[in-house]
This record gives C-alpha cells, sequence and structure tokens, in this order.
C-alpha cells in the first residue's frame, strides 16, 4: 500500500521539478514574446506611436498612445463573436475619433472563408479587408460602405460591428 | 443562469462543435469501437460518465490549486493526473461492482485514458470559462454542463456510426476498403453533415 | 544490431502508427492541414516519444503494475509540457497553429500505447529504436497526409502556390477532407498488401 | 520559492491519488483467475475479435475454463501459442491440425432444376423445393461459407464450387456450421485424396443431374490396398486414419469422383 503512495508521489515531485526548472528557464522569454506580439499589432494600428500605457474602461483595456510625450490616440481591445468563435481584435483610433488601424488578434474562423480577414494580398502589405476601415468614423460605419469577404458575410460583419460598438462607446467614456 | 447561454453550450457541445466529427478528439475509440452498436453504446455511456465528473474535479483542481499559486503551466499534468486515476477508479468499480457490465465494456475502460476527447474537454473548459484566471460567470455550472453536452455529443456521434457500420457490413464494399477504410469515408460524410450545423445562430 | 534496426524499420511500414495500427488520429486528421504543421506535430510527438520510452523502460522494475497507467502518463505529461513551453517560447507561431493539439499529445494513443505495450516490457536500448521507429512513421504518415491536403484543399505546399490557375477545394482542409484522405489512404495500403 | 512550491502541491496531489489508489484496489479487489491472466498476458492484445471472442480477455477466459479446445486466435505468433498449449496441457502438435474440406464435386458440373435468382444464401435457396441443383445433396454455390469464414480462407472459384486456403484456414468449424448441405467436413491437412461427393441417392438418379458424382459402384472399396474406403447406402467414404494417401482408388473410379487435393 505505501508502496503505491510514495511511487507515484516521488514521479508527481520529480515531474514537477523538472517542469518548475523549464518553466523558469522559458517563462521570461514566454512574457518577451507576448510583449513583442502586442507591441508589432499596436504599430500597425497607431503607426507613428511609440509608448503605450495600458488602461481599462468599461467594455474591457486599452492602451493610451504617445508619440514622446504627446498622446496621439488610443489602441481599443474588441472582440465579436464571428462564425465558428470568438474574433480578437485591436482598434486603432486617433483624438477625434477616427480609425487609424484594425488588426485581428485571434480567430478560429473556417480556413480558406472567415480566416480571410488577415489575407494578405500578392505584393501589398497590410490585409485587404482590415485597411479598408483606416480613415472612417466609427459611428457612421456601417457594411454597405465596406467590402465583404466573399461567402464570409458573418465573420466581416462581426468584425464591423465589434469595431463601431467598441469604439463608440469607448469615444463617449473618454469624452 | 440565463439559459440562453446553456442553450448555446448545449447545441453547440452537441452538434455544432461535435467533439468527434468537428474537434477530431477521440477519434481512436471512435474507430476501434463502433463496430456493434451495443459495444458503441456502453463506450458512450462510459464517456459520458468519466467526462462529466473528470470536468466536476479538474474545474476544482485549477480553480483551488493551479490558479491561486499562478501553476497554469501544471494544468496539462494535473488534468491527465486526475483522468488517469479516475478512470482506474471507475474501472475497479465496474469489475467489481457488475462484472456482467466490466465483460461487456471491460476493454474500453482503459482505453478512456487515453482518449482525446476527455482531455480535449478539460482544457477547452479552462480555455473558455477562464478569462486570464478569473473565472467567467456561472464558469463551474457552465463547464460542467459543457463536459456533459460533449459526453452526450460523443455519445450521439458513436451511436449514428456504429448504426451505419453494422448496414456497411452487409454491403459489397471494394476488398481494399473494406473495415476501416470505408469507416473513415462514411465517418467523413457524417462530419459533412455535421458541417451543415456550423452557421447556426439564434 | 541487426535486431535494433529492424525495431526501426518496423515502425516505419509494417507497424506504421497511423495506417495499420490506427493509432494517434486525433491529430493525424486535426494537425494535418499544412505540411509545417504536420512536420511540427510529428517532430514534437517523436520526442515525447523517445523521452517517455527512455523512462518508462528504464523504470519498469520498479513501478507496481497497479498504478503502472498512471506513473506512465505522469512521465508523458512531464515531457509534454516541456515540448509545450519550448514551443510557446522558441516557435510562437508553430504553437499559433498546432493549438489545443500540443496538450493532447499525452493522450495520443501511441505513446502510452508503446510505453504500455512496448517500453514496460523492452530494455531501454530496444526502446529508444522502437519510439524512432514509431516517431518516423507517424511522421510520415502525417506529411503525407498534410501534403495531399494542402495540396488539394489550399493549392500550396510548404505555402509555395504551385499551379497558379488552381481553384483549392476548401473541403479538403475541413474536416471531411481529412477523414476522406485517411480512409482512402488505409484503403489503398490494404489494396497494394493484397496486390503485393 | 517558486521551484518548491509545484514540487510540494504536484507531490501532494501524487500521494492522495496513490492513497485513493491502494485504497480502491483494496475495496474492489475481485479474484482474478491467474490462468486467465497468464494466457491473456501472452495473447497479442489486439482485442480484433477475429477469435470469436469478445477481445483477447474473453478468449484468455474461454481458453482457461476449458470452454473451448483449440486456440482459434490467428494473430498470436507460435511461440506464444506453444506457451498457451503448455499452460493448457493441450498437445498443439502439426499432425493433429485439421482443415475443412469440399466433398462435392458438382457446382457448374451439376445440372440446376430452376433458375434462382433470390437472396444469395445457401440457407434461404435450400428451403426453396430442396435448391436450385438437381442434385439434393450438393453444394448450392450461395457461398454462404464464404461469408462465415472470419479468416477470408474461402474464396468462391470459378466452378461455383468454394476453393479453401489451405494457410489461412484454422479449423475452426465456422464454415461446416453454416453449411446446410454437409458438403464441408473436417478432414486432417496431410490427406490428399477425397471422394468429392456427397450423394446417398442411387446410380441412375446421381447420373441424371452430375455426371461427376459417386454411383455407389463399389470398384473403390475392392481396389483400396489398406481397406481404407467403406460404402454405405450408395455412397463412398474414406476413413483418413487408415488412408495411406497411395491414391490407387482415382483411377478405379468410373466417374472420376475421386480427386487428389
Amino acid at each position: 500500500m505505501l508502496k503505491f503512495v510514495l511511487t507515484l508521489a516521488a514521479v508527481c515531485m520529480v515531474a514537477a521539478l523538472i517542469l518548475a526548472g523549464v518553466y523558469n528557464l522559458t517563462s521570461p522569454l514566454i512574457a518577451a514574446q507576448k510583449i513583442k506580439e502586442s507591441n508589432q499589432a499596436l504599430s500597425q494600428v497607431v503607426p507613428d506611436a511609440d509608448t503605450y500605457k495600458l488602461k481599462t474602461f468599461s467594455k474591457g483595456n486599452y492602451y493610451e498612445c504617445y508619440k514622446g510625450s504627446k498622446l496621439i490616440g488610443y489602441a481599443v481591445f474588441a472582440q465579436g463573436a464571428g462564425y465558428a468563435g470568438v474574433i480578437k481584435l485591436l482598434v486603432g483610433v486617433d483624438r477625434k475619433g477616427t480609425i487609424t488601424g484594425v488588426e485581428v488578434l485571434t480567430q478560429s474562423e473556417t480556413p480558406g472563408l472567415g480566416a480571410r480577414a488577415t489575407e494578405i494580398k500578392q505584393g501589398e502589405k497590410a490585409p485587404w479587408f482590415l485597411s479598408q476601415f483606416k480613415g472612417k468614423e466609427a459611428h457612421s460605419l456601417n457594411l454597405n460602405d465596406v467590402e465583404t469577404i466573399t461567402g464570409a458575410t458573418i465573420t466581416s460583419e462581426a468584425i464591423l460591428l465589434s469595431v463601431k460598438s467598441y469604439i463608440v462607446d469607448f469615444l463617449k467614456e473618454i469624452k | 443562469m440565463d439559459l440562453a447561454k446553456f442553450m448555446t453550450i448545449a447545441i453547440s457541445a452537441i452538434f455544432i462543435n461535435n467533439f468527434i466529427l468537428a474537434r477530431f478528439l477521440g477519434l481512436c475509440p471512435f474507430i476501434g469501437v463502433s463496430k456493434q452498436t451495443k459495444s458503441a453504446l456502453g463506450m458512450g455511456a462510459a464517456v459520458i460518465f468519466v467526462m462529466t465528473l473528470s470536468g466536476f474535479i479538474t474545474w476544482l483542481v485549477y480553480r483551488y490549486l493551479l490558479v491561486p499559486f499562478h501553476l497554469e503551466y501544471l494544468r496539462t499534468i494535473a488534468f491527465i493526473l486526475v483522468i488517469a486515476v479516475f478512470v482506474q477508479f471507475v474501472e475497479a468499480a465496474i469489475a467489481k461492482l457488475s462484472p456482467t457490465l466490466h465483460r461487456a465494456m471491460g476493454i474500453y475502460i482503459p482505453l478512456i485514458t487515453t482518449n482525446c476527447a476527455v482531455l480535449g474537454v478539460t482544457v477547452l473548459n479552462v480555455n473558455m470559462f477562464f478569462k486570464d484566471d478569473i473565472s467567467v460567470g456561472f464558469s463551474f455550472a457552465a463547464s460542467l454542463f459543457q463536459a456533459f453536452c460533449a459526453g452526450i455529443g460523443f455519445a450521439l456521434a458513436m451511436l449514428l456510426m456504429s448504426g451505419i457500420r453494422e448496414r456497411l457490413d452487409l454491403a459489397d464494399v471494394p476488398k481494399a476498403l473494406q473495415g476501416v477504410p470505408i469507416a473513415f469515408v462514411v465517418a467523413s460524410l457524417m462530419s459533412m453533415a455535421f458541417l451543415g450545423f456550423s452557421g447556426f445562430k439564434f | 544490431m541487426k535486431k535494433l534496426i529492424s525495431e526501426f524499420t518496423k515502425g516505419i511500414n509494417i507497424e506504421n502508427p497511423t495506417f495499420v495500427l490506427l493509432l494517434g488520429l486525433c491529430p493525424t486528421l486535426a494537425v494535418s492541414s499544412s505540411v509545417n504543421n504536420g512536420l511540427g506535430m510529428g517532430m514534437a510527438a517523436t520526442f515525447v516519444l523517445l523521452g517517455s520510452n527512455i523512462i518508462v523502460s528504464a523504470l519498469r522494475k520498479f513501478i507496481p503494475s497497479k498504478i503502472r497507467i498512471p506513473c506512465y502518463i505522469v512521465v508523458i505529461a512531464t515531457f509534454v509540457t516541456i515540448v509545450e513551453l519550448m514551443l510557446k517560447a522558441y516557435f510562437p507561431v508553430l504553437d499559433k497553429s498546432l493549438g489545443i493539439f500540443v496538450p493532447l499529445i499525452v493522450v495520443n494513443c501511441i505513446i502510452l500505447g508503446r510505453a504500455e505495450a512496448f517500453a514496460s516490457k523492452n530494455s531501454i536500448a530496444r526502446s529508444i529504436f522502437d519510439a524512432l521507429g514509431m516517431g518516423a512513421g507517424f511522421t510520415l504518415a502525417l506529411v503525407i497526409i498534410s501534403a495531399i491536403r494542402e495540396f488539394f484543399g489550399a493549392g500550396t505546399l510548404m505555402g509555395y502556390h504551385l499551379i497558379p490557375g488552381f481553384e483549392p477545394a476548401i473541403i479538403m482542409i475541413l474536416a471531411p477532407g481529412a477523414l476522406l484522405t485517411l480512409g482512402l489512404l488505409i484503403g489503398f495500403g490494404n489494396w497494394l498488401r493484397e496486390r503485393g | 520559492m517558486n521551484i518548491l512550491l509545484p514540487v510540494i502541491i504536484l507531490g501532494s496531489l501524487g500521494a492522495i491519488f496513490g492513497l485513493w489508489l491502494s485504497i480502491i484496489s483494496k475495496i474492489f479487489a475481485v479474484k482474478k483467475d491467474p490462468k486467465t491472466e497468464h494466457i491473456f498476458s501472452l495473447l497479442p492484445g489486439s482485442n480484433c475479435g477475429a477469435c470469436g471472442k469478445a477481445g483477447c480477455y474473453g478468449l484468455a477466459k474461454a481458453l482457461a475454463e476449458g470452454e473451448i479446445e483449440s486456440i482459434t486466435c490467428p494473430v498470436v505468433n507460435d511461440v506464444e501459442k506453444d506457451e498457451i498449449a503448455d499452460i493448457l496441457g493441450i498437445k498443439q502438435s502439426e499432425t493433429e491440425k485439421n482443415i475443412a474440406t469440399l466433398i462435392c464435386g458438382g457446382g457448374k458440373r451439376c445440372k440446376d432444376k430452376f433458375d434462382y435468382n433470390g437472396p444469395r444464401d445457401c440457407n434461404i435457396a435450400l428451403h426453396l423445393m430442396g435448391g436450385p441443383k438437381g442434385c439434393s445433396f450438393g453444394c448450392i454455390g450461395m457461398a454462404s461459407c464464404v461469408v462465415a469464414c472470419p479468416f477470408d480462407a474461402i474464396v468462391m472459384g470459378d466452378d461455383d464450387l468454394p476453393k479453401i486456403d489451405r494457410k489461412k484456414c484454422t479449423a475452426c468449424g465456422k464454415c461446416i456450421e453454416i453449411c446446410p448441405t454437409g458438403v464441408l467436413v473436417m478432414a486432417p491437412l496431410k490427406s490428399e485424396y477425397h471422394i468429392m461427393c456427397n450423394s446417398k441417392d442411387r446410380g441412375p438418379d446421381v447420373m441424371k443431374s452430375c455426371k461427376v458424382g459417386c454411383i455407389g459402384c463399389g470398384k473403390c472399396v475392392k481396389t483400396c490396398p489398406v481397406g481404407a474406403i467403406t460404402l454405405d447406402n450408395n455412397l463412398a467414404k474414406i476413413d483418413y486414419t487408415k488412408c495411406t494417401n497411395c491414391g490407387a482408388c482415382v483411377d478405379a473410379c468410373p466417374t472420376k469422383a475421386i480427386v487428389k487435393r
């Protein structure tokens, strides 16, 4: 009877020891990776900002983006129910409220259909669907002044609506 | 306890993201055990039972043991340990309490430990109902219900498959495709049918 | 030495885990939508299989048979978590595309199957070769399936567009395509064995 | 510090589960028959069901309880098979091996009473006025034995008669059970000569529908040097224990009903 307890406990302890070691080795790298990813998204969304301060508002958190010491815009985390799961977005908006960029953080849409939201055409630099939002006013967004992804209306609509609702609420709160 | 949320969970776990046909979890027993309806039923029942209770235990272990101490990376190892021990308990209990049930299902129970669906549901529960480690509302009841519905989805797919496969034995299938290959082809047709559910919005 | 080599080659064709033993189907179908994913999953699974086979066959005398499955599972889970952390730290892109299937290597039927059926009964040397053989067989099968699915489903191979005008059938990347490909491949294997 | 914490937590989790498992194995201890366990450990464990039992454990239990004699597992290799035979104390020697054998030469050469295109199953066909074949003792040719054989050892020849593959047949007897007219019998593997007829009719009736049947003339009985052949109600039968495979009877038979396999 004791043999069971000792063996299983011993195996678990050794396992935990190894894993703790590996975790400590890799956790700084993973954290760095996370920051690098979010910075990369931020630089896409608010192009000419260099320092970001994380803040929160009623519907989630957002970044205040500064160029040097001047506040030039915000990057708001938004999300919407897509076709096959939740789509998480990062929406950049300048002080006047016009959208400066949209980036998809995570999505599990059907590959080849909804997943084409992040598709970059040959030769272009940014995803064509998301760059359509640049320069538009959040409250005046609607489906027919944006070219939707063929065969994925639910996804395109989900992205557009979540951008619109999050930014409109955000701007109201900031004012 | 709004009903709409639970309805979504139920519909999505059983039909839209059926664990076998859409999420590809638990295929080994699905192909191996679905030859007769009786064994498929036995396996389905065992999986529902194990999934629900392991969902229960793993949620507790995660919420009160791993999160407070920031040991999320031990999630996989803790969950699979819980499942393995729990399955061994179920096998011993069934062997003792009802030998007939054990003879019918005996060999399938150890298969459940290596069943991707059971561990899959526990990991999905954690991903879905813990937003960066703060448990979302009703997360306990929701993850328990999701585990239960996943089991039902699993059993449903198993049942459908075994029904089809029994008829398949009578159909004259080319020699090379008999047995497992034709089972895969039929499973692909079934998963095409289940794709029909995926645009479901209500 | 010859026997060890036969352990290795056995894993590739005669007892290929995916086509013959029908083990490890869950990752095989889910992840094989592109060759890079298939290769990544194959490598990760082989690493875990190798590590767990060695430890299991090293400890086979000390673990009482009543709790051998929990012990083996803990050993396998350790290696899988190591792979998980390594992937998150060094290959984030692969980790994102493999997604939930990295932790699911633990319940990959091949690994526990080999640990239970082989490593717990044989010496370390033979277990190593068996693990390498099984891993190679699994990766080979995975790459073949993902090549077929990626080519027909996305018109690309390893990400390069091959035939310009080719209109890909997206179904091949989705679930039904995977099941169809594997079924027909096993059928083809049977046909070959029948005729051979 | 954050090395020690996980070690303690996981270690204690392991310990608790170890304790729980040991308690369980005490409470739920089930008296396991060691012989079945030993046989089970020798079987391949692939649970394919080809032996006709519910997986390897079913076969091990059946063998241990003496429910079945021969080890009908096609997958186990010879080394383990002999070991199991030793445990059970049955001698699994090569000479005793049997094989299912066909004793009807009719098939296409046997005239049909009527055209039959009902379900392809010998038992069903037989109930329709004794079956389509002129000879009511002969092989009906609806391949029920092919379907029944769990080892795919039987294939229908182009002469409408089953061909039995000597390597694959494990003498499990499934085809003999299913065959309604009894044209499949168990014969020793080493026996080469067989009287390809099962008809009890008198000579002239046999000739009406089948030119290669046994007409009960008794010539083979006389020519057999060891007297292995006996004649009862118009049908000659070879006693395989006496038969020395000399082949004298083949030329004696006027209708060439005796064939060398």
